[in-house]
């Protein structure tokens, strides 16, 4: 076994030589990308980079023209679409809080919990113990215990930026990708969904796509950056903010 | 001698020679066989034409609908009246033609055609400004509005006119017919043909070539910018689905004259007005213009096989399960500028 | 089916409603038969079969709400499974008018005998049989629910075109039955019925009984609709409606959540046009035409979608409506009251009746204005989603 | 005659927007913003992704309905007109991400900008292949097949053939090859230098700014958090307010 293999079989995601073109324009450009069990990456990079397309491929949204997407080691995910996706653990945050609006909060995470998803399973589900004391605890952790009863739809940006996050928790995945958690929020709330990400880290793998650099640097996680669709730097906050072309193409100088 | 003939009678006669001397026999087998083979051809040719045919009209329904639901995205279960009104608009130029002038009963056709593009564009208009311009995004809610004008253009058009065929006469220039070959060409029909085309070509080069043309693609294509480049995007939403409906009214100008103009023409026509454009590709003119004589053609060399109504059926269930196989038709624009 | 399910499901409005249906369904027939005719409550025969028809519609109605309001599929060919059922029960009708036909021949229907058929086609067979009908009155359309949705929600055809090819369906469907050879009765349909398990369809007590039986058939349609929508698989169904893509991402499997809705709701269809039959004596191919179909989902735009008291509700009224019109000096205006309603509805009243009353009823029982501002976000909600890139 | 109409003229014009809120659903985009923009000047609007630069143009074009507040422009309140009133009265917008027509060519994305334009005055200024001389060797290609430079380039062209009094650009360097902001550079400090045609540039590349900027604001969060103009600029303290 060469290094190339065991590095892909010990990933909890990989990806390499990964290639998106959509009428002739590069999308994703021969990406190669490694997240470790456990692990939280925090992907930054301009505006058509190929963030969001690069979340579309790992949840079978869009099919890489060619290129190796495995998760956790063995799983070829360019074969599986989103509901096969899901069900192995990967949860997905859009970067627009998707929720279902005209649902209550708690109904939200009881969609998301991970149970039998099944046709049957649902229309002769009878709630549990155990399920609702985990909702309870969601409701605690993303601070929306008093607004269990209110229409999703009714909640401000940042709280249905939680309400997503903690739909992720409900769901239980192996690994959360999470796009732009903090747009459209408070300096506070800001900080709180860095600790919320970070408690939530302890036992789930986690890569999160943000711009709000301060909110990267408190997460003091390693960070890639990608450029047209490839990953132009890796590495620390630091080593990466001081790579000059970062500089040149993301920052601004 | 008789196999140059090459006809249905001269096959007649060869196959019922009965006893003859083994060479004469032979001969007219030979003959028979090459005779059947001419008919295949022709018979191929044939079917062919009557698909071209069926196809222009398919055609020439669709061709409006390609702008307002193609272009635009506006399911409009209407667009089959507008057909009839145009069909009616010919009908009633005829009466006044009859009756006042009957010299010019020629010309009524090329009366009535800029006649029925204003009258059904207008009403088209009207339609945009009043209903569909508040149900955009919502196609669902579109579908049921327009499919309730539809009913009340019908009614309306029963009253005025009464609920039975109506009487559109073909100009001298469009009766007749002439042969090729082994086959019968109607005047009609072919002049049909080249009308569906030139209003293909028109269509196209207005939206290319004309300052309105390229509005309407730069709204299509984006909306916002459209408007932030000082494009009045409404008028130009009013406009675009005035000129759909003002084309399917030609089209009624043209099918007055194959068709029963009574106030269920359109019905017949919005089935098969919409197979087409999603056939074609939704957005794509090209590809109306393909879907329709494909499935045209397809209908008329299934016809023979399985009947008429059958053959009927077998596109509809082949669309069907084309459909599942290619939800963006057979042209589908694909990547991030139709995304976008 | 477990009785958590009931008792969840039925709620104070849903209770009112199944007694208001039961009562209908016992008091009218009882009346019929039991009041001296002309009497003032005397209801006439006539019109027990005329509101038997609308009970018939009412479960179409909820059929498609059930599909369209909480799933958000929109089935303009709803009319195919109502008539496909309809015929599974003619052809059990034509069967028991024995040797009684014109022709009095003891196999054939008649248009068979006079089409010159000498045996009859193979699927005519077993419905003799009332037992077989009734489960081809589920099967017929449920099966090609299935197989039409299996293939078109697998390859997410959704939305218009879904709309647009249910519509195609229901034409194929109209220019095959329309044809002698089908072996349906082509043009004339199935008529000239006798009996119903050996009793007159004409008899009045058979007619009351029809008519129980459609109430009976709306109580369980409306319970089994209920029991779905309350239920958890309910919650998915309005997931699936309002973010298809993000209840995928949530690992449910939503095509198989389509088919299921959409397969069951063609199964009520098909009893709805069962039931409907009888009552009214003939079935024919123009059942199947569009216009029906469409004119069926207006009954639940007008009614209010997603609500399914409203469905059944708006089937009944616009029903009414339409016989009331029909028969009197206003029959000509009547397709201009029908479209303009459509316009109407759409534009103005996009909750239907029983979605309007509710939303202006709940914020006033509620405690608080918590329903209004989540309404009024909600709206909020829509057009951020538009404004957001 | 057409020697005049065929350069880009503007007319001397202001914008001023005064303590404007927007909203999207519950979340809040803009916070009381206030911002003036004078002719041959170029007003800077500064701060990191996401704090509502794109918001504030937007509002400016009448793309986003605002909640409260006022914009007013050549001495009109414009707060209630629609977008494309707003670009007839001469409001250029070069948005984020360009926007290009894609499968419009490049000659007929230019001509969209037709619209506000008396008839005689339909044509394309020769300063737009003056100033993107690449234009001029495009013009039958499609606009989505051009590079990301070139389309920006694209854009700001589309914008001047409709003469406009008041230029607004959204980040018109992102993504961008160095070259071509250069060039991107030298046609915004040319129009400046025309004198007649106010320019609100978005940006987050500082140094591009602080080089052509006349005035600055710095945003964060929604509001406009530090303001200062080109004698009392120090772009240490910018920064500093950016970086926060």
């Amino acid at each position: 076994m060469n290094v190339m293999d065991t590095r892909a079989t010990s990933a909890m995601l990989y990806l390499d030589g990964v290639h998106v073109s959509f009428d002739g324009f590069h999308a994703i450009n021969n990406l190669s990308l490694t997240l470790a069990p456990g692990e939280m990456r925090a992907i930054i990079g301009p505006n058509g980079a190929g963030k969001t397309t690069m979340m579309d491929i790992i949840t079978g949204k869009t099919k890489p023209d060619e290129g190796t997407v495995l998760f956790d080691g063995t799983v070829d995910l360019t074969r599986l679409d989103e509901t096969r996706i899901a069900e192995l653990g990967i949860g997905r945050k859009f970067q627009k809080p998707t929720v279902f609006e005209s649902q209550t909060v708690q109904d939200n995470l009881l969609l998301a919990l991970n149970v039998d998803h099944s046709v049957r399973g649902t229309l002769f589900w009878r709630g549990s113990k155990a399920e609702s004391e985990r909702i309870d605890k969601v409701l605690e952790t993303i601070r929306l215990t008093d607004a269990r009863n209110r229409l999703a739809g009714s909640l401000s940006h940042g709280q249905k930026q939680w309400l997503e996050i903690g739909m992720l928790l409900a769901q239980d995945p192996k690994v959360l990708l999470v796009d732009e958690p903090v747009a459209g929020m408070t300096d506070v709330e800001t900080h709180l969904t860095a600790e919320l990400l970070k408690e939530i880290n302890r036992n789930h793998t986690i890569m999160v796509v943000e711009h709000d650099m301060t909110f990267v640097r408190e997460l003091g996680v390693k960070v890639t950056c990608l450029h047209e669709g490839s990953v132009l730097a890796e590495g620390s906050i630091d080593q990466v903010s001081s790579n000059e072309r970062v500089v040149e193409v993301y920052l601004g100088r | 001698m008789v196999k140059a003939r090459g006809d249905q009678e001269a096959l007649a006669l060869l196959t019922g020679l009965g006893d003859q001397p083994p060479l004469v026999t032979k001969a007219a087998a030979s003959a028979v066989s090459s005779i059947q083979s001419n008919l295949a051809m022709w018979s191929m040719v044939q079917n062919a034409w009557y698909g071209l045919s069926l196809g222009s009209v398919l055609l020439l329904a669709a061709i409006g609908l390609a702008i307002t639901f193609g272009v635009m995205g506006v399911i409009n279960m209407a667009h089959g009246e507008m057909v009839m009104l145009g069909a009616y608009t010919t009908f009633v130029v005829q009466e006044v033609i009859r009756t006042r002038y009957p010299a010019l009963f020629d010309y009524s056709l090329l009366i009535a055609v800029p006649l029925a593009f204003l009258v059904a564009g207008f009403i088209g208009v009207l339609i945009e400004r009043t209903i569909i311009r508040f149900l955009y995004g919502r196609p669902l809610e579109t579908l049921l509005a327009t499919w309730g004008l539809s009913l009340v253009l019908q009614q309306a058009v029963r009253t005025a006119f009464g609920p039975t065929n109506r009487e559109v006469g073909n100009p001298s220039w469009m009766s007749g017919a002439f042969e090729l070959g082994q086959i019968t060409i109607t005047y009609n029909r072919l002049w049909i043909l080249c009308f569906t085309l030139a209003v293909f070509a028109i269509l196209l080069a207005m939206l290319r070539y004309t300052a309105l043309g390229l509005e309407m693609r730069a709204v299509t294509q984006n909306r916002r910018m459209a408007a932030s480049m000082g494009i009045a995007t409404s008028r130009v939403d009013a406009l675009t689905f005035g000129l759909g409906s003002g084309i399917a009214g030609i089209a009624g100008v043209a099918l007055s004259q194959i068709d029963n103009v009574s106030p269920n023409l359109g019905q017949s026509y919005i089935i098969d007005s919409f197979m087409v454009v999603v056939f074609g590709g939704v957005g794509n003119l090209w590809g109306t213009l393909v879907g329709a004589f494909t499935l045209g053609i397809a209908n008329k060399f299934l016809e023979p096989v399985a009947g008429a109504v059958l053959g009927k059926i077998a596109i509809l269930v082949l669309i069907i399960l084309f459909i599942q196989k290619r939800p963006r038709g057979l042209f589908a624009l694909k990547g991030r500028a139709v995304e976008a | 089916m477990t009785p958590h399910i009931l008792t969840r499901s039925l709620d104070r409005a849903a209770t009112a409603f199944v007694l208001l249906v039961a009562a209908v369904g016992v008091l009218i027939p009882l009346s019929n038969l039991l009041l001296p005719q002309g009497s003032m409550f005397q209801v006439p025969t006539y019109l027990v079969a005329l509101w038997g028809k609308y009970v018939c519609y009412a479960i179409l109605a909820l059929s498609i709400d059930l599909i369209w309001g909480y799933c958000g599929i929109l089935s303009l060919g709803h009319g195919a499974f109502f008539a496909l059922g309809g015929y599974a029960m003619g052809m059990y009708l034509m069967r028991q008018i024995g040797s009684r036909g014109v022709y009095g021949n003891p196999i054939l229907p008649d248009f068979m005998v006079f089409l010159n058929w000498d045996k009859l086609p193979w699927y005519w067979y077993g419905f003799d049989k009332f037992a077989f009908a009734a489960l081809m009155v589920l099967v017929v359309p449920g099966l090609l629910a299935f197989c039409f949705g299996w293939l078109a929600f697998r390859s997410r055809v959704t939305g218009v075109y879904l709309s647009i090819i249910t519509q195609a369906m229901t034409y194929a469907l109209l220019l095959a039955f329309f044809r002698n050879d089908f072996g349906f009765g082509g043009n004339n349909g199935l008529t000239d019925f006798k009996d119903i398990l050996g009793f007159n369809v004409q008899a009045e007590g058979t007619r009351a009984a029809l008519f129980l039986l459609s109430c009976l058939a709306l109580i369980i349609a409306f319970l089994i609709c209920r029991a779905i929508v309350s239920s958890k698989l309910g919650k998915v169904l309005i997931a699936v409606r309002d973010a298809e893509s993000r209840t995928r991402f949530l690992g449910y499997r939503v095509e198989s959540y389509k088919l299921f809705v959409f397969t069951l709701s063609a199964c009520m269809a098909g009893v709805a046009g069962a039931l409907y039959v009888p009552q009214v004596g003939i079935i024919n191919p123009s059942e199947f035409a569009p216009a029906n179909s469409i004119e069926a989902v207006i009954w639940v735009a007008v009614g209010g979608r997603g609500t399914l008291i409203g469905a059944a509700l708006g089937a009944v009224v616009v029903n009414y409506a339409k016989t009331f019109f029909t028969s009197g000096p206003l029959a000509p205006y009547w397709l201009f009251m029908l479209g303009a309603l459509f316009i109407l509805v759409t534009l103005l009243l996009p909750k239907g009746i029983v979605g309007t009353f509710n939303s202006w009823w709940e914020p006033r029982r509620s405690t608080g204005i918590a329903a209004d501002e989540a309404s009024a976000a909600r709206e909020d909600g829509i057009s951020a989603a538009k404004m957001a890139e | 005659m057409s020697g005049w109409s065929k350069c880009i003229w503007g007319a001397r014009a202001m914008l001023k927007i005064d303590n404007i809120n927007l909203y999207y659903g519950a979340a809040q985009a803009l916070r009381g913003v206030s911002l003036t923009a004078e002719p041959g000047k170029v007003t800077c609007v500064l701060g990191r992704n996401g704090v509502g630069k794109t918001s504030l143009l937007r509002a400016m074009v009448g793309q986003y309905p605002i909640a409260s507040g006022a914009i007013n422009f050549d001495g009109k309140d414009i707060t209630a007109l629609k977008p494309y009133e707003r670009a007839r009265r001469g409001i250029g917008f070069v948005p984020q991400g360009r926007e290009i027509f894609p499968l419009l060519t490049v000659e007929e994305n230019l001509k969209t900008g037709f619209g506000p334009l008396k008839r005689e005055d339909r044509n394309i200024p020769n300063d737009v292949f003056s100033l993107f001389p690449v234009l001029e060797t495009m013009l039958g290609r499609r606009g989505g097949d051009l590079s990301g430079g070139q389309q920006q380039q694209l854009a700001i062209g589309r914008a001047l053939v409709m003469r406009p009094k008041l230029l607004l650009l959204d980040e018109p360097t992102e993504g961008i090859q160095p070259s071509i902001i250069k060039d991107i550079g030298r046609a915004i400090s040319y129009l400046r230098n025309l004198g007649n045609i106010a320019i609100v540039l978005v940006e987050q590349y500082l140094d591009f700014a602080c080089e052509l900027g006349d005035s600055f604001a710095v945003m964060d969060r929604g509001a406009v958090k530090y303001a200062c103009d080109r004698a009392n600029l120090d772009p240490a303290e910018i920064s500093r307010q950016m970086a926060l």
